[in-house]
């Protein structure tokens, strides 16, 4: 019965209804953007009515926020909380230095571009997005993952290789456990 | 009959005059005379002990002068069983020190001369029945026990000697002004009748005579205030040596003092007396053995405080109190010989003596090693051994006689005896070996003279039958005085017709 | 055979009223923070979808065995004491497997379960679970006694060591023991703030310090089932202590109502107040709650 | 001749046997001990029967040997683990030093146990007792220098307590003229007062010395975890529950009949508990695996002991019922830690972690054990702690429940601090090439473990015969009250306890592990505990992430007011004092000629002042 395909598609939408509902972040405070997380989460934005709540560890952890620019000693610890959190798993990122280095374009130690070494799901623009925005991100990432489109997990697994040579390319002493998923 | 008590004193008396002119014919016979002669002896008194146990006390009449007046020895089961005691332990430290001095003739001759007097005193004291003649045995078993304790000829021993000495002579004092009042007021010198007219004496008189044998007999016993010489002389004089001080000379001391206090003179309150006496001595003893550095003085302390022990148990004054001290007494004699028989290969190579240097001699002295730790078991009184059987017959002779605070007493000082021994145990099977002291071996007849009286610990401590019956029999001879008077006057009467 | 089935249906169904009620509590929890906070708050079935979604999560990791058990350990806690306390009076449904001396048989048992866990979050090897295991076994140390003195207080009163003693005496009297034995019933609700783990004595868990604890390596389905356990088990105890204090229930909704009452102690005292250190909370509760309970016993002993 | 006899004959042959066999063949020794303690061990149950008894006499004192419902129940605990330690240490001693001696105070100290048992007489008793202690003290000391002062520590007080005894049954035969402790027992409701409060104070510090009681226990921790784990599972586990024998002993035939015996009992009771709770507090401050167990032990033995005190009958059956468990739970704890010992070459939590895979099978049988330990159900352990629980409130013991609930529920901290520090953590690469112990040790574990979970489901196997044995005591038979009186004791034979609970237990377990191990079987996986979060950080291989240091520095910090005055050194202090008093009466002897001179002239003139007073 659970391999039929009408029920199937009956716990897939309860299961992404709850993961739409239900986010669990956990804000790797990188640069200057981890000061908006506190408006977002607290009372003035109240962030906890879409169901976000902040997570304790990558292992409990949905949604992996990188707020800010990331030197490239921190994209390695990024990489590696984004490979200890269980899927399905998202990555927002936040700002503008995670989409095309910012302020920070011409640094010689960032990373420039994000998603050329971890699957984004959601980019929120501005530097820095206001707390409106971050919600709004948030917004776009429930309405992805209702639509099932939020597969950046899937597709870091499909192309692994890819994003290894590009982290790899930046990160000079690589002493990292396998990703076996 | 096999033999006569009187051959106690002479066989060893005229071996020792011998030993010399034999030594001039064969070196060896030097060695094996006193041997044969304490053989001999242990066999008779063996015998003489089975056959007085049977048919009552043997007085001998020496010279053919009845009682009252000549020298007469007396072999009762308690004498008996003391003699023996002493016989056999003179056999057994013989067998150890068998190659004693094995290369300087000279020495050994000196050493075999003074051991058969050392032996032939003691064994006098306690098989003679008068009071004067005692005396001269006490001489003879202290001069000899002085030289033997400057026998290395160090300053120390020396010293030690010379104190011993000086005190001994004190002893001697004492002892022949209490002869001299006795003497002056009963016109007897014989013990038996000294007890038959001790009541005639003037009381003032009897309690000066009492306390003039008191000192000068707790000297040889080794009672508190009068034993400083002891450790000194245990310490220096050699390890058979000390041995036979343990296990043959107090034993004499303490006979002649019991002797005195118990047939002699009925004077009340010399049992509280002894106990008092005794506890201090125990007490002071142990808690000075607790705190010394060298195994011989330790041992030494330790011996005065068993002595003390003892002589509380005789003070009990009953039957199973006597009982009690004679087990105890045995057991002292064993353990403490072995102790001193085996500590001495334990130090043998040290310059001092020290205690730490026995550490880790386990290893290298295996038998040795064990010996002194089945020494120090009996000695402390640890069941199966036979130490305890004597600590627990004092024990209920003293509970029998209500006195619980002597106990408490006793037992919190063994205690202190509890640690010291099992340090040097421990040191010695536990700790590494000092890398300067070499260690020496046994020689074989050491061995066989140590484990002698290893066994003889366990059999007692497994089957204390085996002499409970003439200890039993010792204690009611020691306390039936009349019987004593009886035995020995009714001798002369029939000697007469 | 069928009483085995029968009591084996009332146990499912009361698992499943005691998960939803707790979780509901859980949720409610944090819709009345956000009130107090001034914020709107997530809707009070947040916590079934936070549930859900753990249980969909698609992968998890475990460090071995004993991290792999852990979560079934605490399950059987918070199932076999909700089997044990009697949840409402008098009815035979529910399965009852109360008997004489189950409240010691219920202390021991309420610790098998943190201990299980507390074994499989040392397998983690993660030092923030063990740390969080240590504070949480030391605050225990602390809570116990003034709880445990509470209920020597009500056992030496009524001498009796069984639940349904305790209830009966309440039902026949018409009184409850909250009210007959006030101290002991103060010591035991000062001892609920340590049972509940919410601030000032959430010390084990403590997200900002230890990324949560004994729980920082759980995820997914362990994590599920370790959240459902815990609200379980939150029913129960409140149960426990409606049934020890309150006279117990006739119904769910008055079971409902009474228990949700005494959940608001520990919640709102826990949303007024900061976090103590280990030894703070340890000493908190061996002074005032036990002392409490000293009083309790006093006056089981004297009156 | 009579199968007493040759019991004891055939147990001491063994020891003497394996101690000269030390010298010929390691094989032969090892075989020998073996067989010694199994041949016993089976002569002891198929020949010998309850009541069997045996007269004879040594220098004129009667004595008895036999045995009794109530021996019996302890010889459950000494043969039992006898046997277990007997395999255990032919594998744990294997490579070391004077086996021949080991063997020997192992076999003489398992003899001497029997005897303490199998004695009908005091005296038989008393030498039964100082063997045992002798014996165990020459296994104290075995490991070398080091443990010198811990040995001599145990033979002090032991022979502390054994003097008070000695001095207590001297007392006995004084007044009786009969060393029997059935005369004993019928003579004291006859005896003087003040016999009858010293009797049972010298009788409790000798027993209580054995049996680790505040304010005796001092010598205990440094004991227990000095001695060879092989044997301290003996020691702690067997050799300990003698004082308890005892105790019981005295309990029941002296304590019944003081004038006012509530006092007594109080005092008693509450020693135990402080020992319960003093135990437990130091075992928690403890690093090394071995003095934890120590510790633990002490605390045990509290609770036995305020059981024993307490006397109710039911407080009786829960402390013979903790006896035995305590003997199988801590038996099995030590001969863990030895193995991790063997294995490992050390037990200090901050040394060695995460051994749980590579050591599976010494892992479980300490987890049941600790379990058990903790008291938590469905162990053996529970039973035991709810019939004093309930033995205590129906006493009216209120203060002390909280007491004994108080060390019982700090005991978890104890109980995971020993899983945490050696089986879980960090599993460092140092330890990456320990392998689980030879069969020998861990088969022992196993079993006794096993055992454990056994009795705590079907407790009546041990409570019946203990139920006898209280019946020898003069207790009426407590089956027919206390089973009925609970569920946990139902009506399926007497037997079972807790049949739905453990059902319920076990089924709910058994599903929740198969629900987390089917869902998403294929996606979930095993990492090493390198792979931890430590935010974002790789831990290389040589980066210590053990948490073992001040492990509960906080709980510590909270209950160190209490802790901070011990017991040791006020006995130091005291030791001192007794030394520098020794030091300076040893000057009396100054080694001067004429100062001994003097004193025997003082002497002379001492006597002479007081001769009237003296032998007026």
């Amino acid at each position: 019965m659970i391999n039929d395909k009408n029920s199937q598609k009956i716990v897939d939408i309860i299961q992404n209804f709850a993961r739409q509902h239900s986010i669990w972040v956990l804000a790797y405070g990188t640069g200057c953007g981890a000061i908006e997380i506190p408006p977002t989460m607290t009372s003035r934005y109240d962030a906890e009515r879409l169901g976000v709540r902040g997570a304790a560890t990558p292992r409990q952890a949905d949604v992996l926020l990188i707020t800010g620019y990331l030197t490239t000693k921190t994209l390695k610890r990024v990489i590696r909380v984004y490979e200890q959190m269980q899927d399905p798993k998202y990555v927002i990122g936040f700002g503008s230095c995670t989409i095309n280095g910012g302020m920070y374009w011409d640094s010689y130690n960032t990373i420039k571009a994000l998603d050329r070494y971890m699957p984004v799901d959601v980019y929120i623009n501005g530097c820095m997005p206001r707390p409106e925005s971050v919600l709004s991100g948030f917004a776009k990432l429930q309405e992805l993952i209702q639509a099932g489109k939020a597969d950046g997990a899937k597709k870091y697994k499909e192309n692994l290789e890819w994003y290894r040579t590009n982290q790899k390319k930046v990160i000079p002493n690589w002493h990292m456990p396998e990703y076996n998923w | 009959m096999v033999g006569s008590p009187v051959l106690f004193i002479a066989v060893p008396l005229l071996a020792a005059f011998l030993i010399p002119l034999l030594g001039m014919i064969w070196k060896e016979s030097i060695r094996i005379l006193p041997g044969l002669v304490l053989l001999y002896m242990l066999v008779l008194a063996v015998t003489l002990l089975g056959q007085v146990m049977h048919t009552g006390t043997i007085v001998e009449i020496i010279a053919g002068w009845k009682p009252p007046w000549g020298i007469n020895l007396v072999f009762s089961p308690f004498t008996g069983v003391l003699a023996t005691l002493m016989i056999g332990m003179g056999f057994i430290i013989w067998i150890y020190s068998y190659r004693f001095k094995n290369v300087d003739f000279e020495e050994a001759k000196k050493y075999f001369i003074l051991f058969m007097m050392l032996v032939t005193g003691s064994v006098g004291i306690v098989l003679t029945g008068d009071i004067f003649n005692q005396f001269v045995f006490i001489e003879i078993t202290s001069i000899s026990a002085y030289a033997l304790t400057a026998f290395y000829k160090h300053r120390d021993s020396a010293e030690a000697s010379f104190k011993y000495l000086m005190i001994g002579s004190l002893s001697s004092m004492f002892l022949l002004l209490a002869i001299i009042l006795i003497y002056s007021q009963l016109g007897t010198l014989n013990m038996a009748d000294i007890a038959s007219k001790a009541h005639l004496m003037k009381p003032e008189f009897k309690i000066l005579a009492v306390i003039f044998f008191i000192v000068g007999l707790g000297i040889e016993a080794e009672i508190f205030p009068l034993n400083g010489w002891a450790p000194d002389a245990y310490a220096q004089a050699p390890g058979p040596v000390g041995a036979a001080f343990a296990g043959i000379v107090v034993k004499a001391g303490v006979y002649a003092l019991i002797r005195i206090i118990f047939t002699l003179f009925d004077v009340s309150g010399t049992h509280q007396f002894l106990i008092v006496i005794g506890l201090t001595t125990l007490i002071i003893s142990e808690m000075a053995a607790i705190r010394q550095e060298r195994l011989k003085r330790m041992l030494a302390y330790s011996s005065l405080g068993q002595m003390g022990l003892v002589l509380v148990a005789f003070g009990i004054g009953t039957e199973e109190g006597i009982f009690a001290a004679l087990f105890l007494l045995i057991n002292h004699a064993i353990g403490k010989s072995l102790l001193f028989l085996s500590g001495s290969y334990l130090v043998y190579n040290s310059a001092d003596k020290y205690i730490n240097e026995t550490n880790g001699m386990g290893k290298f002295l295996p038998i040795t090693s064990f010996l002194f730790a089945l020494g120090a078991l009996a000695v402390v009184g640890m069941p199966p051994f036979s130490g305890f059987w004597g600590k627990f017959f004092m024990m209920s002779a003293a509970a029998h006689a209500n006195m619980l605070l002597v106990i408490a007493l006793i037992l919190s000082v063994s205690l202190i005896e509890l640690v010291y021994y099992f340090r040097v145990v421990n040191r010695i099977y536990f700790y590494k070996k000092e890398s300067h002291i070499e260690p020496k071996k046994p020689t074989v007849n050491a061995v066989i003279a140590m484990v002698t009286l290893g066994v003889i610990i366990l059999v007692i401590g497994f089957y204390p039958d085996v002499i409970s019956g003439y200890l039993h029999q010792a204690s009611q001879a020691l306390l039936d005085k009349g019987k004593y008077i009886q035995d020995v006057l009714s001798t002369g009467q029939l000697l007469t017709h | 055979m069928k009483e085995i089935l029968y009591y084996t249906w009332g146990a499912i169904v009361s698992f499943v009223v005691a998960f939803s009620v707790g979780i509901t509590y859980m949720g409610l929890n944090r819709k009345i923070t956000a009130r107090v906070q001034n914020r709107y708050g997530p809707p009070w079935y947040q916590n079934f979808i936070d549930v859900i979604k753990l249980s969909s999560k698609k992968t998890s990791i475990h460090h071995g065995v004993m991290q792999h058990m852990g979560p079934a350990f605490i399950m059987v806690t918070s199932v076999v004491s909700l089997l044990v306390i009697p949840i409402l009076n008098g009815n035979k449904f529910f399965p009852n497997l109360n008997f004489q001396g189950d409240l010691i048989f219920l202390l021991y048992i309420m610790v098998f379960g943190p201990l299980g866990m507390a074994l499989g979050a040392g397998q983690t090897g993660n030092p923030n679970s063990a740390i969080g295991v240590t504070r949480g076994l030391s605050q225990m140390a602390g809570f116990e006694i003034p709880w445990v003195m509470a209920l020597v207080a009500l056992m030496i009163q009524y001498k009796t060591t069984s639940i349904v003693d305790l209830m009966n005496v309440q039902v026949e009297s018409g009184r409850w023991l909250m009210f007959s034995s006030p101290f002991a019933f103060l010591a035991a609700v000062m001892a609920m703030l340590g049972m509940f783990r919410y601030a000032p004595f959430d010390i084990v868990g403590a997200p900002q310090e230890l990324a949560s604890g004994p729980m920082s390596e759980n995820g997914g389905k362990y994590l599920f089932v370790m959240m459902s356990a815990g609200s379980v088990f939150a029913f129960a105890k409140l149960t426990l202590y409606v049934d020890i204090f309150m006279g117990g229930a006739d119904n769910l909704i008055i079971l409902v109502v009474k228990t949700f009452a005494l959940y608001l102690i520990p919640m709102l005292y826990g949303i007024t107040s900061p976090r103590y250190r280990t030894e703070q909370s340890v000493r908190w509760f061996w002074g005032w709650p036990s002392f409490f309970g000293l009083l309790a016993i006093l006056q089981a002993a004297l009156f | 001749m009579n199968m007493i006899y040759i019991l004891f004959s055939l147990m001491f042959g063994g020891a003497i046997l394996t101690f000269l066999a030390h010298k010929v063949s390691g094989l032969l020794r090892d075989i020998l001990f073996v067989l010694t303690i199994l041949a016993s061990t089976v002569l002891f149950y198929t020949k010998i029967h309850t009541g069997d008894a045996v007269d004879f006499s040594i220098s004129g004192l009667p004595l008895q040997w036999g045995i009794n419902a109530y021996g019996r129940i302890f010889s459950l605990i000494v043969l039992g683990l006898g046997v277990m330690a007997s395999f255990y240490s032919v594998s744990y001693m294997k490579g070391k030093e004077r086996l021949g001696y080991f063997y020997f105070n192992f076999l003489i100290s398992l003899i001497s146990m029997m005897g303490i048992l199998m004695s009908h007489d005091l005296v038989s008793f008393f030498i039964f007792w100082e063997m045992m202690t002798w014996s165990s003290y020459f296994i104290v000391i075995y490991n070398g220098k080091h443990v010198q002062r811990s040995g001599i520590n145990y033979i002090l007080f032991s022979a502390l307590g054994a003097y008070a005894m000695l001095m207590a049954i001297v007392m006995v035969y004084a007044h009786t003229q009969s060393l029997m402790i059935q005369d004993m027992m019928q003579a004291f409701p006859f005896f003087p007062v003040a016999y009858k409060v010293w009797l049972p104070i010298l009788f409790l510090t000798a027993f209580g010395v054995k049996a680790a009681m505040m304010p005796l226990h001092v010598w205990a921790p440094d004991a227990y975890s000095d001695s060879p784990m092989a044997y301290t599972s003996v020691f702690s586990g067997a050799l300990s529950k003698m004082g308890i024998y005892g105790m019981i002993i005295v309990f029941v035939t002296m304590v019944n009949y003081l004038p006012d015996d509530t006092w007594f009992r109080e005092t008693i009771a509450w020693l135990g508990a402080i020992t319960a709770i003093m135990g437990t507090l130091w075992a928690i401050a403890q690093d090394d695996a071995r003095k934890l167990l120590a510790w633990s032990s002490v605390a045990q033995l509290g609770y036995i002991i305020t059981g024993v005190a307490v006397g109710t009958p039911l407080a009786m059956l829960s402390a013979l019922f903790l006896s035995v468990m305590h003997a199988l739970f801590k038996g099995t704890l030590f001969m863990a830690v030895g193995a991790i010992e063997k294995q490992t070459g050390t037990t200090k939590f901050n040394e060695v972690t995460g051994l749980i895979r590579k050591m599976p099978w010494t892992f479980i049988s300490s987890l049941l054990a600790i379990i058990a330990l903790a008291g938590i159900p469905p162990l053996g352990g529970f039973v035991g702690k709810w019939m004093l629980y309930e033995s205590l409130i129906n006493s009216n013991h209120y203060i002390l429940v909280i007491a004994i609930f108080f060390a019982s529920t700090s005991a978890f901290l104890y109980c995971y601090k020993f899983l945490f520090g050696f089986f879980l953590g960090q599993e460092e690469k140092e330890w990456e090439q320990v392998k689980e112990a030879p069969a020998l040790m861990v088969l022992p574990m196993l079993i006794m473990a096993t055992l454990l979970l056994v009795f705590g489901v079907f407790p009546g196997i041990v409570l019946n015969p203990i139920d006898l044995g209280m019946q020898t005591l003069g207790f009426s038979t407590t089956a027919g009250t206390f089973w009925s009186m609970s569920g946990l004791f139902n009506e399926w034979g007497n037997q079972v306890m807790l049949q739905p609970l453990v059902y319920a237990i076990g089924g709910t377990f058994l599903f929740f592990l198969i629900l987390l191990t089917v869902k998403g079987f294929k996606e979930t996986r095993y990492v090493t505990t390198k792979d931890i979060s430590s935010s974002g950080e790789v831990p290389l291989e040589h980066e210590n992430l053990t948490f073992s240091e001040g492990f509960y520095q906080p709980f510590l910090r909270a209950v160190w007011p209490v802790m901070k005055r011990r017991m040791m050194s006020y006995y130091q202090g005291f030791g001192q004092g007794m030394e520098a008093f020794f030091d300076y009466l040893r000057r009396v002897y100054s080694g001067n000629g004429q100062t001994y001179a003097i004193y025997v002239l003082v002497f002379v003139v001492i006597l002479l002042l007081f001769k009237n007073s003296l032998f007026g």
